[in-house]
């Protein structure tokens, strides 16, 4: 019954608020309380919703095979993830979008992107999976476009690699048709695994390429860091959380659910040297990487951006040891990145609110101002950088056991060094924005009103209680383990108790407050106190004050961008976009001297088919 | 008010005093000629860190503020915003006649005569220049005053600001230190709120 | 840059300058260059001579561009209060010849007041601050005669010979007066510096 | 020490024994310094005057909430860290937390200074965070693969049992002389996380006025220097546990911790600083293959 309530709640949200399209001008509040109404509907059934077992919700039959929509653990657990994070978009919006009219189609694109992702996660069968699948890329596509003028151009950079992706899903889908007879998922798990080794390696890889486009992954990342650094800003929080997840959400299920990870390990030439360890290897690569260009960036949100590439390449590299510590890590990691990078990012929407720009060379000592945008990106940067008590490191820690104690030392390696990454531009992040003198046009900048506070809030809370609590999300991880056909993991209310080594985040909790509160009472037996101006600082005897620049944000990590910034340079991924987009414009313009728009040529190309056609035909005859 | 200061001070104060004594920081100014004693008392030769006295960089971390010479009006006005940057209980000391009375410059149209017009001078080192010797007796009874407790300049300035505020305004008029020094006195309870 | 001020040795290495020339030598070339006849030989590299206050600015000019004295080292002023006027000395030198040539100019001490030589040396403008500031000579043509070694100074310009430094400063600083009684202060203990000292306020 | 009241009155006076050492063994430090470079040096225990002095300031400038919220942070940080270290006698928290959590936790304390740094809003301070952060990835990325190539082999991830598995042969079993080129390697790491010089790029006194202690002054560089003891004793204890096998006696630890630490010292007495790209070249060029070699001859005949 919540199968048929998830698909077609968005479906009657997008209809409404496109039809309130006309009124959206003058009317911007009636758009926003029907949007608002409209999740917190989705919210309460995905809530109340789970996993159904028996009813499949039997669609329209198509190519001879009904549509099925069913809920199982692993999609409930992703139905829960979108809910909650569009519901706090959009109470993020209400407050974001002042000028009335400037997204019309805001609300009822984020409706389709929602039903796409129920689509996705809900299908049953390859075909229906296929279909919103492609609901979905292309209302990213129109979610993603809504920004300043550059989002449009990085939109279409997005569809072009969504097209591609969709194309060879297609090949993958009708592949698998043909050799097992039909679309539904249990019938080709069943079927697949008798199967010789040259089918099952087209289909795995027709099928896992597009989904490794979807989460970004290294080689085809290239689409995400414009696009999202361009779009609105609730709009990055929203599709840097939880739109590139559902990539990973089809790598579980074909590679852990559908083909079975023996199947997966099979193919390849040993045991050390399978797809597994190449998806292994590619993870690393997508953690280290991004992070360090993520040093470079000048500008918050594209700083950000390449972090939630980053951390996909943790959940990859955690899915990708098959261990049990290593998938709870990789599962739960896409839980703990969904709430600590909507956090950064709706910081930084709030300080954009404000300040009007997220140059980070521009920006500094905002903490004064505010200080809620401050705690949150606070909370968000200890959860992005891993750094107990906040979740992100709980996951990390799995899935630095499983890749230590799993024999993989140098990709563990790679994962610290992300890290180490991770931990410097962070810092550069909170720094920049917050930290450091206040410049004079910031002087009377407040903080944001009630509607943009209210998901920073929520969400710290949740980042923080995760961490402390982890057993809470492992519950749900632990059951689609079972799903996985993976060792579900033995876990404790506050973490893992094992032999080779445990982890009780509250015990961890419990001294840390304990000791800051020590620390806190040796600071106060010191002295009496007194804040002084950010201008009584010292500057070697020199006199300051407003109109001194006195603030260190340009080229922060020197000595980093003194040895990499060669690299930096010829960054791969550009150059080889570039050189596809010359190569497109060179066939392009070869193709356009075949159609000259003279009548007399193209009267010459059918006389000449006609001709081609009665000799093959004359041959065969 | 400095003798009630020597008389009462708890067994707590004197305990404290004899620890405080035995780290004692040094930011020194070098505007003078008298920089070019300060490494040899530092380094092997008289060794001043055997009685805890280091070299620190900024005001923040400094107790004393070593004069080392002359002292034009310009070099003055950054004089006056460090002492204030610095974290009392701090120690001006004087060194060399140039800050006691003018010195070789006696004559001189624009560097001041007596430093203590200006800041609370907790000790004067005589000579021209003085020997790191000097040096060291003088920031032995540095120590013994501290030890003492009698080394308590610091709160004179809070409590006669306004004096040294027109001697520092007679000569180069008024500086932006981002200090309200008789408030800080107020707020440190360094000025009895009844004065 | 006019043709004028265009530095023949510019950009040329050093040793291609060709040999140098000693005092003589200069001492012609100064003459059929820029007509100044009051110079004379005063060392093995030294030439000096006077040089009209109106005068001063074609012959800098000639003196750089055409005798290669690209160099200008220092202006100095010394204030002859007896003749009641100030002497300019304008230093020149050539790195090729390794000679310096240096022009004495006389200007009124009242008016006090010479035209600039920064278009043809931008340094020029520091020496032109330095004597304006202890002098009182104005500069014509130079836009910022700012002081900028004595940034609080109230009184006359201290260098001229009529400025007593010592009246000065006993006008306007405090002065420790000798105390017979200071051993006792010293044995007594120091009670703040308020206290004890005397002077005038 | 491990249980009941025991535990309870160790857990209040372990962190005042760690102050002790600590101070102990930053006197002991400057006494050898002063004594490499012919002097008479100061007391033996300068540091608690010197933490006396300064938590006894009376008009302490602060910059902000966050700078004082920073300092307890730091302070909060190395304890914990201190806490979750085993040390003889009381490895009562090595059940809640294994050396991944310590190595995150010792992060707690940097970044609370980072922050209070931030605040203090001058550039000398944001220098030395910048390179403080950027010399991590040269000694930590170091270190971790040091630590990684021993859990691998001992499998276990535990400080505790890597401490065991050590103990149990005397110093055949040591860690440095199992795998010598990951106890080196990890030598080298430990200079740095120690911030002596030839790495001290971070605090150069004359070139960013003592980069992130440029504004402490008064308690709060006395709660900077508080952090700094403890941290002594807490990052030369990682050392000795995880490649010198730990200590089963009070004796044992503190003759260890001294001779490592005068390692350190010496090292530091003479050696200039490197500036921030060299050292980090000097540390992806030596340590970090020797501790690359060291995990594939693990892995090797481990395999």
């Amino acid at each position: 019954m919540y199968t048929q309530a998830l698909l077609f709640l968005p479906l009657i949200g997008f209809g409404l608020s496109a039809l309130l399209l006309g009124t959206a001008r003058r009317h911007q509040a009636i758009l926003k309380t029907v949007a608002l109404i409209g999740f917190l509907a989705i919210a309460a059934a995905a809530a109340l919703a789970g996993p159904e077992t028996g009813s499949l919700l039997q669609g329209p039959t198509l190519f001879g095979s009904p549509l099925t929509f069913g809920l199982t653990d692993l999609s409930w657990y992703f139905v829960l993830m979108v809910a909650g994070i569009s519901l706090l978009t959009v109470f993020f919006s209400i407050g974001a979008l002042r000028e009335s009219g400037s997204y019309p189609m805001y609300y009822a694109w984020l409706f389709a992107k929602v039903f796409g992702m129920f689509g996705v996660v809900l299908a049953r069968d390859l075909l229906s999976f296929f279909i919103m699948w492609e609901i979905m890329s292309w209302a990213t596509y129109f979610v993603m476009q809504q920004g300043r003028q550059e989002a449009k151009t990085a939109a279409l950079g997005y569809l072009v690699y969504a097209i591609v992706a969709g194309m060879v899903l297609l090949g993958g889908v009708i592949m698998l048709k043909q050799s097992t007879g039909s679309f539904d998922f249990d019938v080709i798990s069943k079927a697949i695994k008798g199967y010789d080794l040259a089918t099952t390696v087209v289909a795995l890889v027709l099928i896992l390429v597009p989904m490794l486009i979807e989460s970004a992954v290294y080689p085809m990342h290239g689409w995400l860091p414009d696009s999202y650094a361009s779009t609105e800003t609730s709009i990055t929080a929203y599709l840097s959380s939880i739109s590139t997840r559902i990539g990973v959400y089809g790598v579980v299920l074909f590679v852990f659910v559908i083909f079975g990870i023996k199947v997966v390990d099979s193919v390849g030439f040993s045991s050390h040297l399978n797809l597994r360890s190449i998806l292994l290897v590619l993870a690393a690569l997508t953690a280290v990487l991004p992070t360090y260009t993520a040093l470079f960036q000048h500008d918050a949100k594209r700083l950000v951006t390449w972090h939630s590439i980053g951390q996909g390449g943790y959940m990859l590299l955690g899915l990708a040891t098959a261990s049990t510590l290593g998938t709870a890590g990789g599962l739960f990691h896409i839980f703990n990145h969904l709430t600590y990078v909507s956090l950064i990012v709706f910081s930084i929407a709030a300080v954009e609110y404000r300040t009007g720009t997220t140059n980070l060379n521009k920006l500094g000592g905002l903490i004064t101002r505010q200080p809620l945008a401050f705690l949150g990106m606070l909370f968000g940067i200890i959860g992005l950088a891993g750094i107990p008590p906040m979740n992100g490191f709980v996951s990390k820690w799995f899935i630095y056991r499983s890749l230590i104690l799993g024999g993989y030392p140098f990709i563990a390696l790679a994962a610290f060094i992300a890290t180490v990454g991770t931990i410097m531009s962070v810092y550069k992040l909170i720094h920049n924005m917050f930290l450091g003198q206040l410049p004079e046009r910031y002087n009377d900048v407040k903080e944001v009103g009630f509607w943009m506070q209210v998901p920073i809030l929520i969400l710290m809370a949740v980042v923080l209680l995760t961490g402390v609590f982890p057993g809470l999300i492992l519950q749900w991880v632990a059951r689609i383990q079972t799903i996985m056909g993976v060792a579900p993991i033995a876990y404790t209310l506050s973490g893992v108790q094992s032999s080779a080594g445990d982890l009780n985040m509250a015990v961890v909790t419990i001294v840390f407050i304990s000791c800051i509160v020590v620390a806190a009472i040796i600071f106060l037996i010191g002295g009496k106190r007194r804040i002084v101006s950010q201008y009584d600082n010292y500057a070697a005897g020199h006199f300051l004050n407003k109109d001194v620049p006195y603030n260190f944000n340009y080229h922060f990590y020197s000595a980093f961008e003194h040895i990499f910034d060669p690299l930096y340079q010829a960054a791969p991924v550009k150059t080889t976009e570039r050189n596809l987009g010359r190569l497109v414009r060179i066939t392009g313009d070869y193709i356009r001297r075949f159609f000259t728009g003279q009548i007399n040529t193209y009267a010459a190309y059918y006389v000449a088919a006609i001709i081609v056609v009665l000799v093959i035909l004359k041959g065969v005859l | 008010m400095a003798e009630k200061e020597l008389t009462q001070r708890s067994a707590w104060d004197k305990v404290l005093a004899n620890l405080r004594k035995r780290s004692l920081w040094m930011l020194h100014y070098c505007t003078g000629c008298g920089a070019v004693e300060l490494p040899p008392t530092m380094t092997s030769r008289f060794d001043m860190e055997r009685f805890g006295i280091m070299p620190m960089v900024t005001p923040r971390q400094a107790d004393i503020l070593l004069i080392t010479g002359y002292l034009s009006v310009k070099t003055l006005k950054r004089v006056i915003l460090i002492y204030e940057q610095m974290v009392a209980p701090k120690y001006v000391v004087g060194f060399g006649s140039c800050t006691i009375n003018g010195g070789m410059y006696w004559n001189s149209y624009t560097t001041i005569k007596a430093l203590d017009r200006y800041l609370p001078v907790e000790m004067y080192l005589a000579g021209c220049m003085p020997r790191p010797e000097a040096i060291i007796t003088g920031f032995n009874a540095l120590i013994d005053k501290i030890a003492k407790g009698e080394a308590n300049s610091w709160k004179d300035y809070y409590e006669n600001y306004e004096f040294y505020h027109k001697n520092q305004q007679h000569v180069f008029g008024d500086i932006e230190t981002h200090h309200d020094v008789t408030d800080d006195g107020k707020y440190f309870r360094v000025v009895e709120a009844t004065r | 840059m006019s043709e004028l001020t265009r530095t023949p040795n510019a950009g040329r290495p050093l040793a291609a300058l060709g040999a140098a020339r000693h005092a003589e030598a200069i001492l012609a070339a100064i003459l059929s260059e820029t007509g100044a006849d009051g110079f004379h030989v005063k060392g093995a590299r030294r030439v000096e001579g006077q040089v009209q206050a109106d005068s001063l600015h074609s012959f800098a000019a000639a003196m750089k561009s055409r005798v290669g004295f690209e160099h200008l080292s220092a202006i100095s002023c010394v204030d002859w209060i007896a003749q009641g006027e100030f002497e300019l000395v304008y230093h020149f030198w050539s790195y090729r010849d390794n000679c310096l040539v240096s022009a004495h100019v006389r200007i009124d001490r009242a008016i006090a007041s010479m035209d600039t030589i920064t278009d043809l040396w931008m340094p020029a403008s520091f020496f032109e601050r330095d004597i304006h500031e202890f002098f009182g000579v104005v500069f014509q043509g130079n836009t910022d005669l700012e002081r900028y070694i004595l940034t609080d100074w109230k009184g006359p310009p201290p260098m001229r010979k009529d400025f007593v430094s010592r009246d000065f400063a006993h006008e306007h600083f405090h002065y420790k007066d000798y105390e017979p009684t200071w051993d006792e202060m010293i044995e007594g203990g120091y009670h703040g510096s308020r206290g004890k000292s005397g002077g005038a306020e | 020490m491990n249980s009941g009241l025991g535990l309870i009155v160790w857990i209040i006076a372990y962190p005042f024994v760690s102050f002790f050492l600590g101070v102990l063994l930053g006197g002991y430090g400057r006494k050898l310094t002063a004594r490499i470079q012919r002097r008479v040096g100061p007391s033996w225990i300068q540091p608690f005057y010197d933490v006396v002095k300064l938590m006894s300031k009376k008009t302490n400038v602060s910059h902000g909430y966050m700078h004082d919220v920073a300092m307890m942070m730091l302070v909060g940080g190395t304890l914990l860290t201190m806490y979750f270290v085993p040390v003889p006698g009381f490895h009562y928290f090595s059940q809640f937390g294994d050396y991944i959590v310590i190595m995150y936790i010792m992060l707690v304390a940097p970044l609370g200074m980072a922050l209070g740094v931030g605040q203090t809003a001058n550039p000398n301070g944001s220098i030395g965070i910048a390179r403080a952060l950027e010399m991590l990835a040269g000694y930590e990325v170091t270190f971790v693969l040091t630590f990684i190539g021993f859990a691998m082999k001992a499998g276990t991830t535990s400080m505790y049992d890597l401490m065991m598995l050590q103990q149990s042969g005397g110093i055949a079993t040591w860690g440095i002389i199992t795998n010598p080129l990951l106890g080196i390697a990890a030598l080298f790491a430990l200079q740095g996380m120690m911030n002596e010089k030839p790495f001290e790029v971070i605090v150069a006194p004359h070139e960013i006025a003592t980069g992130p202690m440029t504004e402490m002054g008064g308690k709060y560089l006395g709660m900077m220097f508080i952090q700094h003891l403890i941290n002594l004793v807490v990052e030369l204890t990682i050392y000795m546990n995880l490649f010198l096998g730990g200590a089963l006696n009070w004796f044992e630890y503190v003759v260890k911790l001294f001779t490592l630490f005068t390692l350190v010292l010496v090292v530091n007495a003479v050696y200039g600083r490197f500036r921030t790209d060299s050292a980090l070249r000097f540390f992806w060029k030596f340590p970090l293959p020797m501790a690359a070699l060291g995990v594939i001859f693990i892995m090797w005949n481990g395999k």
